[in-house]
């Protein structure tokens, strides 16, 4: 095996990983707040392949209002879900695993909800190129992936821009150190938390999107988050550039245990290598290990 | 309607093999506090073990069904002493990982027949209902005597402060591995029934979507609750054929219960209360002696 | 502990007393129709396998119904008792113990996945109901592991190691072509079949298998499988799956340049497929049933499109056969009754929409089906020619 | 002959020395005071004793052996014990169960025991019981015993947690301010009750607390801590009198 297969395989598996990180990024964010992992997220993202579809199907909208749509679409439906299967813990101080157990019946939820509604058929985004790939020597690159890429990069970029640089985002950085804390700092939770699942929410609208056009639209694409899942992990949960960082890897490493092992063993060694990295760094790449306070 | 006992007997044994595993789980969540995403995959790990003895060796069914949870339990050692020590979340993944790499690995092998699936000999005995009582019976003797003991106690302890009990002397990570055992050789033996109901076992049986079932059937039913472990087992696996009449809503509706109980009733059906189902009957007899008399 | 153990004798008495009633009697009796011919069916109609199973279920309902305004079977009217078992193997068997008993179907259709159709086996042994399974391609659906017929599953489609086989026999003989790849999907029984057969036969005429890559259900990325397979220039590439993934995968070869006939099974045709891929498809093969343009076929897409809006997928057509089998054995047997149903599908013999199929009573399966081949050109699948090999063993 | 020794113990996290070169040395069957204002190190250095954290530098002896390697529940096997500054009690368990639940040195039997109830069990389980009626008539808390931990009174709290640490029969207990939050009168019904389980079980005591009477009154030695070294140590009287105590801590204005 040669280069140019080489850097042909790390290309799909930036492109593979650019969306994990795309759904990975919501996982986060939520976690970061309110220490849990949002296993309706998937469903999120679903709901959003859903309506980027029908705003071109039924609207004609271009792809990128299509786009727009669906984050907007996404970060209503998640600030709804916070209101009614959320909120009602927080105000109880329920503990952290009580949010998840709520998260996966809205995730049954949702799913069920779209068969039962509109249907179980497969659903396509009209294809946006007629000319699929562009060749560079003897690489062939999908038009899709590359516009993937850059939507997923500009996306990512203007969240850690958001994070990292706003007057929102340091709230939200304050509320991530210590959520009752911040309270005393002047900064209200309930708006923080509505602002995290509004962002969490649009991300999965974005990444919603970017799978129904690239791959197909259906009820349990949210299974796909699981992988997300995993690479948000990988980076160390509640970490946003971690979990880009690990959700890339994590696509890189599954596409070159493909390439040069097995792809007979891929998922298989995406979840044993999960295992492995908590292992060894039990809090993720980026995470930060916290010591018991006594 | 005219209900069919054949058919009731039917969802009875499943939910007799759910509630096996689900004591099991009952155990590591409700009275340990830890949340596991990966016993589908001691199941299957149980099933497949089971399948294997009797298919093969021609051992007695209830031979298989101690290996079955032998096994598994062997595995969770190793699983334990690799993952116990992860603090909440991180450990929840882990063993959704686990419970993932199981399922892979057994469609991957194919000298137990990868995904197409492992048929048990025709030979072999059929889980009956009695079968499932005995055990389940079998199963909650020892879990509730276990549970009333200082060990139960000390599981307890660590499900409410972990330093206070290390604290106290309890050896937090001993008492997370045999509890992680025990329950992992609950759900391999009710993985052994499910093998010899089916007599026909495949990977795809043990997704995901089982571990977080039985975990459901917990919470659902009350956290540090035996009685609400059982509850939650029958109701929770009757709940899809009793909302038959919905047609394709009835997983919405499903959904929907799970949230509306988290939010109404956050501990459960039966939230650390025991039914106590002896000292009613007790009393109910007395009075009626009472009442004789 | 005293306590306990009253509770546990109390428990277990109640039990095993209820629990004898279960054995059932020396050879089943079955059901006999009364006023009405209830037919069970078990399909998906919710999670992961749920466009297949809404379709049989809706092609069952129009078949039904039609029958009732025709005056149902030997002046009896029919009704259809569906069940949903999410495509999840146990559920199926929960579900045949209901229909068998409580709904007292005389035959059930379906369910469609092997694993669906194997776990139901008990319920239906018990009780003496036939079920026909309509894409539950694993031989063992209809024989145990010894090679002994089940008396009361059935089948309507190919088993695994034909379609297989004659993929390759016609890729080897008729195309011509030497060096083959396959990617399979390696959690499904039915690719994993296919897979299993083409090579088989593959190798057995004199070609080569120079690449094989797996994936998993739920996977979308097909791209690397697909650049080692590009590494390997392959003359024919072989994906023995379903519609969805070979549109992804037909589309990724076309992203990473991969240009190679492609050709599959039965799970290939849908007008999703063409929606979704049909540029990247050209000029590829697919094994199949029937011949689209045949007048029976026809006039049932027709009918089913006006009914739902929607074009049938296959398991429509296997469904539709299912029904024709039944309703042929319903007429051979004396009374309506689901023994004497069964022992009469043994032997059974129609004209269906998928092809002549005739029950070979040894194995449960249709004999003399004959695969047709059908090549994508433009909007069409067209029909290319009849094609039959004897598969290696 | 001193129980406990700390020998040139440090703690630091990051960069931040929280604790730096601590001598101390606890006396077999004394009361021995840890004051100095707050983030001065006390509870660190309790951490450090039980293991929750592991010294960076130093050694800890307990009866002339090495603990400082020792994880905790072994530190608390070998006899020594501890409360919490912020109470961590089994908040969903009743008063009974707490001290139930801590009594577990007391009898030895194994899970088979259990599951099978044997003789072993049942007389195991006796010990305990009787373990804990004792304690529970001791500490007074005769009325509360049926009551979920998280529900009793703030005093009741603090009292049943050192209930909890004295099941275990230790031999020496560390209290992390037993008398934060409490009136007056509370405070001297624990001084008190410290006092009588001192005598009863023959207890060394090692007690962090910011209630100078308390402390004074309680007390045969006390250390100073201030920024994590230790400013003085001596009997009651000294400390009053050290000039540099009554400049840095006691000038404070203090508790």
């Amino acid at each position: 095996m040669n280069v140019t297969f080489f850097i042909q395989v790390l290309i799909n598996g930036i492109a593979i990983g650019s969306v994990y990180a795309l759904m990975a990024v919501g996982y986060s964010l939520v976690y970061s707040i309110m220490s849990f992992s949002n296993f309706a997220h998937g469903g999120v993202i679903m709901l959003g392949a859903y309506i980027g579809y029908y705003s071109g199907a039924l609207f004609g909208l271009p792809i990128w209002a299509a786009i727009l749509a669906a984050m907007l679409g996404c970060g209503l439906i998640a600030i709804t879900i916070e209101r009614a299967a959320y909120n009602p813990l927080r105000k109880r101080n329920a503990p952290p695993l009580y949010y998840i157990i709520s998260a996966m019946g809205t995730s049954i939820l949702l799913e069920n909800l779209i068969v039962a509604t509109i249907g179980p058929n497969f659903k396509t985004y009209p294809p946006l190129f007629t000319e699929r790939s562009i060749e560079i020597g003897k690489i062939a690159i999908g038009k899709l992936d590359l516009l993937m890429l850059v939507i997923s990069a500009v996306s990512l970029f203007l969240l850690v821009f958001l994070i990292d640089k706003t007057k929102i985002g340091m709230a939200i950085r304050a509320t991530a150190y210590n959520l009752r804390a911040s309270s005393l700092m002047g900064v209200n939770p309930d708006t923080v938390i509505f602002i995290v699942f509004g962002l969490g929410g649009a991300m999965a609208g974005v990444a919603g999107v970017l799978f129904g056009m690239r791959y197909v639209v259906y009820p349990q694409i949210g299974i796909i988050t699981n992988k997300a899942f995993v690479g948000a992990v990988f980076g160390g949960l509640g970490s946003l550039p971690g979990a880009i960082i690990g959700s890339v890897l994590l696509g890189i490493i599954e596409v070159m245990a493909s390439a040069y092992w097995s792809s007979n063993l891929q998922n298989l060694i995406a979840f044993v290598l999960l295992i492995f990295v908590l292992i060894v760094r039990p809090s993720g790449i980026m995470g930060v290990s916290t010591e018991d306070k006594a | 309607m005219n209900l069919s006992w054949y058919y009731i007997s039917g969802i009875l044994i499943f939910a007799g093999i759910n509630l096996m595993a689900v004591q099991g789980l009952s155990l590591l969540t409700g009275f340990t506090g830890l949340f596991s995403f990966g016993h589908a995959g001691f199941m299957s790990i149980g099933a497949y073990t089971a399948a294997i003895v009797t298919s093969w060796l021609g051992a007695p069914f209830y031979v298989s069904l101690l290996s079955a949870g032998l096994f598994a339990g062997l595995i969770s050692l190793i699983i334990g002493r690799l993952t116990l020590k992860l603090k909440g979340d991180y450990f929840v993944i882990a063993t959704l990982g686990f419970g993932e790499s199981v399922r892979l690995l057994f469609a991957f092998l194919e000298s137990i027949g990868g995904a197409r699936g492992f048929t048990i000999a025709t030979s072999a005995h059929h889980t009956s209902l009695f079968d499932v009582v005995l055990v389940n019976a079998i199963g909650l003797i020892v879990m509730v005597n276990l549970i009333h003991s200082k060990h139960g106690r000390n599981l307890k302890a660590i499900r409410e402060e972990e330093l206070a009990s290390r604290v106290i002397g309890i050896d937090v990570f001993k008492y997370k591995m045999s509890s992680f055992f025990i329950s992992a050789f609950y759900a391999g033996v009710a993985g052994g029934l499910f093998a010899h109901y089916l007599l026909f076992i495949q990977p795809a049986m043990f997704q995901l979507i089982k571990s977080t079932e039985l975990t459901i059937m917990v919470i659902f039913g009350g956290l540090g609750s035996i009685t609400g472990s059982v509850i939650g087992a029958i109701l929770l696996t009757a709940l899809p054929e009793m909302l038959r009449f919905l047609n394709v809503w009835r997983f919405v509706i499903y959904g929907i219960l799970v949230i509306l109980i988290m939010i109404l009733r956050p501990k459960g059906l039966m939230g650390g209360q025991e039914l106590r189902l002896i000292s009613w009957t007790r009393r109910l007899i007395s009075k009626r002696k009472g009442g004789q008399a | 502990m005293k306590r306990l153990l009253t509770l546990l004798l109390v428990f277990l008495m109640v039990f095993s007393l209820v629990g004898c009633g279960e054995k059932p009697a020396a050879g089943p009796k079955g059901n006999t129709a009364g006023d009405t011919i209830k037919i069970g069916w078990i399909g998906s109609l919710t999670g992961d396998q749920a466009v297949w199973g809404t379709c049989e279920s809706n092609t069952l309902q129009m078949l039904v119904d039609e029958a009732n305004a025709a005056g149902g079977w030997k002046g009896k009217q029919l009704e259809l008792v569906p069940l949903d078992y999410r495509g999840i193997a146990e559920e199926s068997l929960t579900a045949a113990r209901r229909l068998t008993t409580q709904d007292n179907v005389i035959a059930i259709i379906g369910p469609n996945t092997s694993g669906g159709s194997i776990a139901l086996t008990p319920a239906v042994e018990t009780s003496g109901v036939p079920a026909i399974s309509t894409v539950g391609t694993n031989p063992l659906v209809t024989v145990t592991e010894d090679g002994a017929v089940k008396p009361f599953n059935f089948r309507v489609c190919f088993i695994d190691p034909y379609q297989g086989a004659v993929a390759a026999g016609y890729a080897y003989d008729v195309l011509g072509l030497r060096k083959a790849a396959v990617l399979y999907d390696q959690s499904i029984d039915y690719s994993k079949g296919l897979t299993e057969f083409f090579e088989k036969q593959f190798v057995h005429m004199g070609g080569e298998i120079v690449a094989k890559e797996a994936f998993n259900a739920g996977d979308t990325e097909f791209k690397t499988q697909l650049t080692k397979i590009k590494e390997a220039d392959p003359q024919i590439l072989f994906l023995p799956y379903f519609f969805k993934e070979v549109a992804l995968t037909a589309n990724q070869a076309e992203d990473i340049g991969l240009n190679v006939v492609m050709m599959g099974g039965d799970g290939w045709p849908s007008e999703q497929l063409m929606k979704m891929a049909k540029d990247s498809l050209q000029g590829d093969y697919f094994v199949n049933h029937l011949d689209y343009k045949d007048p029976a076929v026809a006039d049932f897409n027709k009918q089913y499109m006006d009914a739902f809006g929607i074009a049938p997928e296959l398991n429509g057509y296997l469904a539709y056969d299912a029904f024709l089998v039944l309703k042929a054995a319903v007429e051979k047997a004396e009374n309506i009754n689901s023994v004497e149903i069964a022992k009469a599908l043994e032997t059974v013999e129609v004209q269906g929409i998928t092809g002549f199929i005739r029950m070979d009573a040894a194995t449960h399966n249709p004999v003399g089906k004959d695969a047709a081949i059908l090549k994508i050109e433009g909007d069409e699948y067209v029909f290319q020619q009849k094609y039959s090999i004897v598969p290696v063993e | 002959m001193s129980q406990l020794e700390l020998k040139n113990v440090t703690k630091k996290f990051g960069g931040l020395t929280a604790v730096g070169n601590v001598d101390l040395s606890v006396r077999k069957g004394s009361i021995h005071g840890l004051i100095g204002p707050n983030g001065a190190g006390k509870t660190t250095i309790f951490n450090l004793i039980t293991h929750i954290y592991e010294p960076t530098e130093g050694e800890i002896f307990f009866e002339g052996k090495p603990i400082h390697q020792l994880p905790t529940h072994l530190i608390s096997r070998a006899g020594i014990t501890r409360t919490f500054q912020n109470i961590r009690l089994f908040k969903d368990l009743t008063t009974y169960e707490n001290i139930l639940t801590a009594c577990h040195f007391n009898a030895q039997y194994n899970y088979l025991d259990a599951i099978a109830r044997t003789k072993r069990y049942r007389v195991g389980e006796e010990v305990l019981r009787n373990n804990c009626e004792l304690l529970i008539d001791i500490l007074k808390l005769n009325d509360q015993r049926d009551i979920l931990a998280k529900n009793l009174p703030y005093g009741y709290q603090r009292r049943l947690e050192i209930a909890r640490a004295v099941a275990l029969l230790p031999k020496m207990l560390l209290l992390d301010e037993p008398a934060a939050g409490m009136n007056p009168d509370e405070t001297i019904q624990l001084l008190e009750i410290i006092k009588q389980i001192q005598n009863q079980f023959d207890l060394t005591v090692l007690i962090i607390e910011h209630h100078m009477d308390l402390i004074m009154n309680l007390c045969d030695r006390i250390m100073v801590l201030n920024f994590g070294r230790v400013l003085a140590e001596g009997t009651p009287q000294e400390i009053q009198n050290h000039p540099h105590v009554v400049e840095a801590y006691l000038g404070e204005g203090g508790h």
